[in-house]
């Protein structure tokens, strides 16, 4: 009986070869612009530009391993981070550009509460209420940005504290930049969850027969709330991430969030019917197609060719995975 | 025997009742264009509603004006969301009586609106080329165009304006436009890819708000905030601070609260026999940080 | 006789228009493997889901250790004691064969990280590996997840699990259904092991030589209700298969 | 043993209260304003409103049936219209405003070859190369509408022909459009062939267990192409259609079409994880949200709360149909 | 002897790291049945895959009917008249009975509407209820999908589905493992009814009593390889179980 390494459980074979697929994505554009492509600046760029993706990604993975779904993450990060940006400036008077730390931790403190509320609802209506996720996340995907909509009266938020967009919004630790650094620490711990803790065993286990998991005994409709609430409570510090980021909270602009997030998690190697999955292969997942906009951009490729050509890669990248995968498995 | 067209059937409605459909909900832009107009009709004594889909999308705005339809009001106020697509159901509007105003927008087919007023999207694109060139003086570089999604009519027109304006500068390269899906994040990101291929990047032209907010992010991030001239289109009340703080060097802005004000009044000249003016243009002017203060009538409301 | 452990009467279950129980009784007493059989439909499995909380009787009692009860979720059964074999095995596919058997009783790191719920792999994986011995299972990989392995070994872990777990009573539904000669035998001694300790066991199986050769009584199920009860010891086959099929005169038992 | 009727098969008891869900809502929507509400004109908008998602969801239908997913038909919807448009416009010079039958038969004829070249690339790469669904089809979800703004060079394509819009547009007939007639007759098919016929009886098996189908020896690669080629040639129709509806062959106010068309799916009872389920469902849940959004515009309420709206309803109808059908069963 | 129906040699079959078959050959002969037997693990299953094309061996040579051929696919092997009871009974559980014994070869409508594909629902829910009184069944609603029927009904239309649509040969994994006394009874009565049709049966059995009763040859596998042969007559339970665990001397047969 063969036992498995640290490394091997944490990353499991499944991420190799779609992390070979990002390689040679970098390898090709580097090789065609090396002067713009391989350069700090870059790096930096697309690391923060896919940070807020990123946190929002992880608490997908968990939901999708758990065989659910999570359409509303984009318009929970929009409602956190109205309601976040609103409550700095009433704490200020009606503007928080020049507020200090207390006001930014109350501002973090909204935005987290207000992500957690609506994965709340979602869990309990999920959970609870037994109707399907998809769904449920539906709705709250409609309703989380009318209320932001409502509570904003349907315009952007200005009024962020400067101390938060210069620190964690811009500023770098090391040459690396603040929001990096939280995204990577989120998804670190994202991970080591997931592959390492009963949380995580159990919410594989429920993805992959949650009869069984009732059977044995697992709280599956606490679990299955602790999950949602997770993804919106990360949904609620993505607003406040991009809060900081873009000095605003936008209303419009997030609708494809939910999609990308998807997108990430399955191009990962988490399959949509849920039981198998890791944080790692989201990480790739949430690289490749940022990546290649990027790339594509510093290459020139024409811009209506642009989405197709992103398509293209996509599709291969999952079949050459699949079938590598597939091999080895036969070997 | 049995052939008809949709609407054959139709009752009569309220008169003294004025309806407002945006192109999109939630935009400073339209929401002054809504202040503008909810002022100026309850000055006469109508009876207001304004309903907005939630995008600006045909698709969605085509079933708001056939349920406004079944309200019967006197007078439609519409920025159609295509020149093309919503003639239909406007047409439906005019063959039930309704008075139709066009506001910020304007269909091909110039016989179903009894009135214009609007502003020239191409022709604030051409003032952001004039301007972006002004700002950078003589020196050489590359500018950028970031637009929303590919086949959105105004935007579209902001961009041509632009790039066929730009082409008078000869110190200026024109790198071509990038869409964003009308995603600051993506604007962003856009931003940065161009700054890593063309580090002479000298302008960018954002047509709207979300481009504008997503380039200043990317600017910003690549510490070239000011280094690099950021052009925006509206007067948001952010556009405004971010222009007064230095995120932004210009903005072009147009009068939404006229355009509703005028539609209004056009419309009752419509239903009370007043004479009315087909096409009325309203005014658009390049806000920079030197002159803004002078032009605060034209910073857009969050509010009325 | 002492008072049973178990005492379930006149169950009533319908699926919609099916009437999966139509009164059935059902008694266990602490230390004695009752064998549970009847004709395929008889509704055997639904008792079994009755009384461990999977699904909930549409009338009658349950009396668990002398007070009437009802058990809500199978954590409640859980928690009186009662484990169970389900007939469909209640396995994660996607988990390995360590990880089901330790399914909702992970153990966890000693000191700080145990406080996170950090897992501890290795000591299950290698007390699992020491159940899967003692039931005679041979397993090539225990890295493989659970859907890939043989039916008679899925088993064999379903049946680890109910047994490592079990204080008072154990359910067992067709255990030994999938099982290789030296594994059935294997778990029939575990049966009684388990039994010597002092649990009840309820055995369901359509083999009549094995439920002789291991139950102290048999109950007959049939049509949802129980029929017949027997003393194993001096009844034969002949008798048990007739209660089965009706073709021995019935009684409500 | 029982027999069903036809009625109980093609209609299924699971459609019994999201059906009566619909019913509610319009008494309600009647009761507060009947002069505007139940009207013929009401009546009409509203169904020739919903006949272009009618006939996308009518192929979803089958899609999720089959345990998979088609986030592509928006886009092909776009990409048909664009093809057919413009091979509309060419035949006639350039502008086919004033063009005949002849030319409208050849634009309807690149239209479904149009979408039917789109479903059979999705069907081939899920079917035969086995990559996810969602993949797939996220993948042709930006290709066929960047291949679509390509070939438009990013701009609307007008000139639709006077006889296409005032005949399938606007047209009807003894008072019903022309455009929900051809809905009805297309939904009408797509209810018969899924309820009655081996075709249907093969799209269930395939989703209830993929495995089983294919060792009884049904083809299920060949059958999955037909289901995506089906799902890709009605949002071809779908193109069309939208042509004829609005003269213009519209780029963009599309990118919802799949969340829409499989929200209206799930919303009528078919699982996302396959098996089960039927058209009659999916038309109630096309209509369940139009009504919503009708109603709300025609009663007056405040564009901010129309999402937060329809959000609550459509979780209530969901949640209100689960509860009653669980407690049918317990009966 | 006669030329085999169906001989397999040396098949191997890796998953993984796991070796499933190591080398394994079987034979059938027209008109006989074959008892397969081994332990928990020992591969039966998987060579019952390979040999009705669900998997592809890794390597090993086939020979159908005297001539070596390959299985690509379940169709290839049901085109050779090569029926399958799976151990994991592979049907979908959304569809009722009767939908799942006709699966993949539904009757139609007779005239015009039979060319649409239109189902005969009517008669295929009137032969399957045939069928099933045929194996004992007993059915309380045909209109349930499968997914809710108990374990041994659910086999009971697997192995119905099998012998109805069989011409040549016709593997069964377990069949009875899930059966009641009276359905086991039919279903061996079936299993030598089909073979005097002269058809080969391959029965997939842990009960040695029911494999002496039913079998003429029984063929031994242990760890992925073929170690003995039997005639069925004369042979005892002792021997049998000595060959699957290795006690009695190996001999690559
Ligand atoms: N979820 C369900 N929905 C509908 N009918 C059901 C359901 N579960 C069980 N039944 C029906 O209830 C009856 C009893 O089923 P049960 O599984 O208890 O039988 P069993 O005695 O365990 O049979 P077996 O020996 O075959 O396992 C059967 O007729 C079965 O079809
Ligand atoms: N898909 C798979 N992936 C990995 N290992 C597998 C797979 N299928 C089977 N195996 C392994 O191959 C070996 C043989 O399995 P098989 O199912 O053929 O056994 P069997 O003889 O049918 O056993 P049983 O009597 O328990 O049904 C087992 O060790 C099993 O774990
Ligand atoms: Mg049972
Ligand atoms: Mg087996």
């Amino acid at each position: 009986m063969s036992d498995r390494t640290v490394k091997q459980r944490l990353f499991g074979a499944n991420t190799l070869w779609i992390g070979l697929v990002l390689i040679s994505l970098i390898a090709v554009f580097g090789a065609i612009r090396p002067d713009a492509v391989l350069t700090t600046f870059t790096l930096q760029t697309t690391l923060v530009e896919t940070s807020v993706l990123l946190v929002l990604s992880v608490g997908m993975t968990y939901v999708i391993i758990t065989s659910g779904i999570d359409l509303s993450v984009g318009s929970v990060l929009v409602f956190s981070g109205v309601t976040s940006a609103m409550t700095m400036n009433a704490l200020n008077g009606g503007n928080a550009t020049n507020a200090g730390w207390g006001t930014v931790f109350v501002g973090l403190l909204v935005a987290l509460v207000s992500g957690a509320a609506w994965g709340l609802l979602n869990g309990v209506l999920v959970a609870k209420a037994g109707i399907p996720p998809l769904i449920v996340t539906l709705g709250s995907f409609g309703a989380a940005l009318g209320a932001g909509q409502l509570l904003s009266n349907g315009s952007n938020v200005a009024g962020v504290p400067n101390v938060l967009s210069s620190s964690l919004g811009t500023g770098t630790w090391f040459g690396v930049p603040n929001l990096v650094l939280l995204a990577a620490v989120v998804t670190a711990i994202g991970a080591l969850v997931l592959g390492t803790t009963r949380f995580g065993r159990y919410t594989h286990a429920i993805g992959s027969n949650e009869e069984a998991a009732r059977r044995v005994g697992i709280g599956v409709t606490g679990h299955l709330v602790k999950v949602y609430l997770l993804a919106g409570t990360l949904a609620g510090l993505a607003g406040f991430m991009a809060l900081a980021y873009f000095r605003v909270a936008s209303i419009t602009g997030h609708d494809t969030d939910n999609l990308n997030a998807i997108a990430a998690v399955v191009l990962g190697g988490t399959s949509l019917f849920g039981g198998s999955g890791s944080v790692v292969g989201t990480v790739l997942g949430v690289f490749i197609p940022a990546v290649l906009r990027k790339g594509f951009v510093i290459v020139g490729v024409n811009v209506y060719w642009q989405p197709v050509a992103v398509a293209i890669v996509l599709v291969a990248a999952v079949w050459f995975d699949q079938s590598r995968r597939r091999a080895r498995k036969r070997r | 025997g049995g052939g008809g067209q949709i609407g054959d059937s139709g009752t009569s409605g309220n008169t003294k009742k004025m309806v407002l459909i945006p192109g999109v909900a939630a935009e400073p832009f339209y929401i002054s264009m809504e202040c503008g107009f909810r002022e100026a009709a309850k000055a006469k004594g109508y009876e207001v509603d304004v309903q907005a889909p939630a995008k600006f999308d045909s698709t969605l705005q085509t079933p708001i004006v056939t349920g406004v339809l079944a309200n019967k009001p006197g007078a439609v106020l519409i920025a159609p969301t295509d020149d093309k697509a919503m003639a239909g159901p406007m047409k439906q509007l005019k063959d039930a009586g309704i008075k139709v105003v066009e506001v910020d927008t304007k269909l091909e087919d110039t016989s179903i609106a009894v009135s214009t007023v609007s502003s020239d999207n191409e022709q604030g694109g051409q003032l952001a080329a004039q301007t972006l060139a002004k700002l950078v003086g003589g020196k050489a570089g590359s500018v950028l165009v970031l637009n929303t999604k590919a086949g959105t009519s105004t935007t579209d027109a902001r961009a041509k304006g632009f790039e066929d304006e730009i082409k008078k500068f000869p110190n200026l390269k024109y790198v071509g436009q990038q869409y964003t899906d009308n995603e600051p994040d993506q604007a962003a990101s856009k931003v940065t890819a161009t700054l890593a291929a063309n580090p002479d990047l000298v302008g960018v032209f954002a047509t709207n708000l979300n481009t504008g907010e997503g380039a200043a992010t990317g600017l910003r991030n690549a510490g070239r905030t000011g280094a690099v001239n950021l052009v925006g289109f509206d007067a948001s009340p952010k556009q405004v601070e971010d222009l007064r703080a230095g995120a932004v060097q210009a903005l072009i802005a147009q009068d939404p609260a006229t355009i509703g004000r005028t539609g209004v009044e056009q419309a009752i000249a419509a239903l009370e026999g007043g004479t009315v003016e087909r096409d009325i243009e309203t005014d658009l002017v390049a806000l920079t940080k030197a002159d803004m203060d002078a032009n605060e009538k034209y910073f857009y409301k969050q509010k009325c | 006789m002492a008072q049973p452990l178990l005492d379930a009467r006149h169950l009533v279950k319908h699926y919609g228009s099916v009437e999966a129980l139509r009164g059935a009784s059902f008694t266990a007493y602490a230390g004695e493997v009752v064998a549970l059989i009847g004709d395929n439909g008889a509704g055997k499995s639904t008792l079994v889901k009755c009384l461990s909380g999977v699904e909930q009787p549409d009338a009658g009692e349950i009396v668990f250790d002398g007070s009437v009860t009802t058990l809500p979720s199978p954590v409640a059964a859980r928690r009186l004691g009662i484990e169970t074999v389900y007939q469909d095995l209640a396995v994660a596919p996607d988990l390995d064969p360590a990880a089901n058997l330790y399914l909702g009783r992970e153990l966890v790191k000693p000191g700080p990280l145990g406080w996170f719920g950090v897992l501890d792999k290795k000591e299950m994986r290698r007390r699992a590996t020491e159940s899967f011995r003692d039931l005679g299972v041979s397993l090539q990989s225990v890295d493989v997840p659970i859907g890939a392995l043989s039916g008679g070994q899925r088993q064999s872990v379903a049946v680890a699990r109910s047994v490592v777990w079990a204080s008072r009573l154990v359910f067992m539904d067709e255990p030994t259904a999938a099982l290789g000669v030296v594994q059935r035998e294997r778990v029939l001694d575990v049966v009684r092991r388990v039994r010597d300790q002092g649990m009840a066991v309820v055995l369901i199986s359509h083999n009549m030589p094995e439920v002789l050769a291991v139950a102290d009584r048999v109950e007959v199920l049939r049509l949802g209700r129980r029929v017949a009860r027997f003393r194993a010891a001096g009844t034969t086959v002949e008798e048990l298969v007739g209660a089965m099929t009706g073709a021995l005169p019935q009684e409500d038992a």
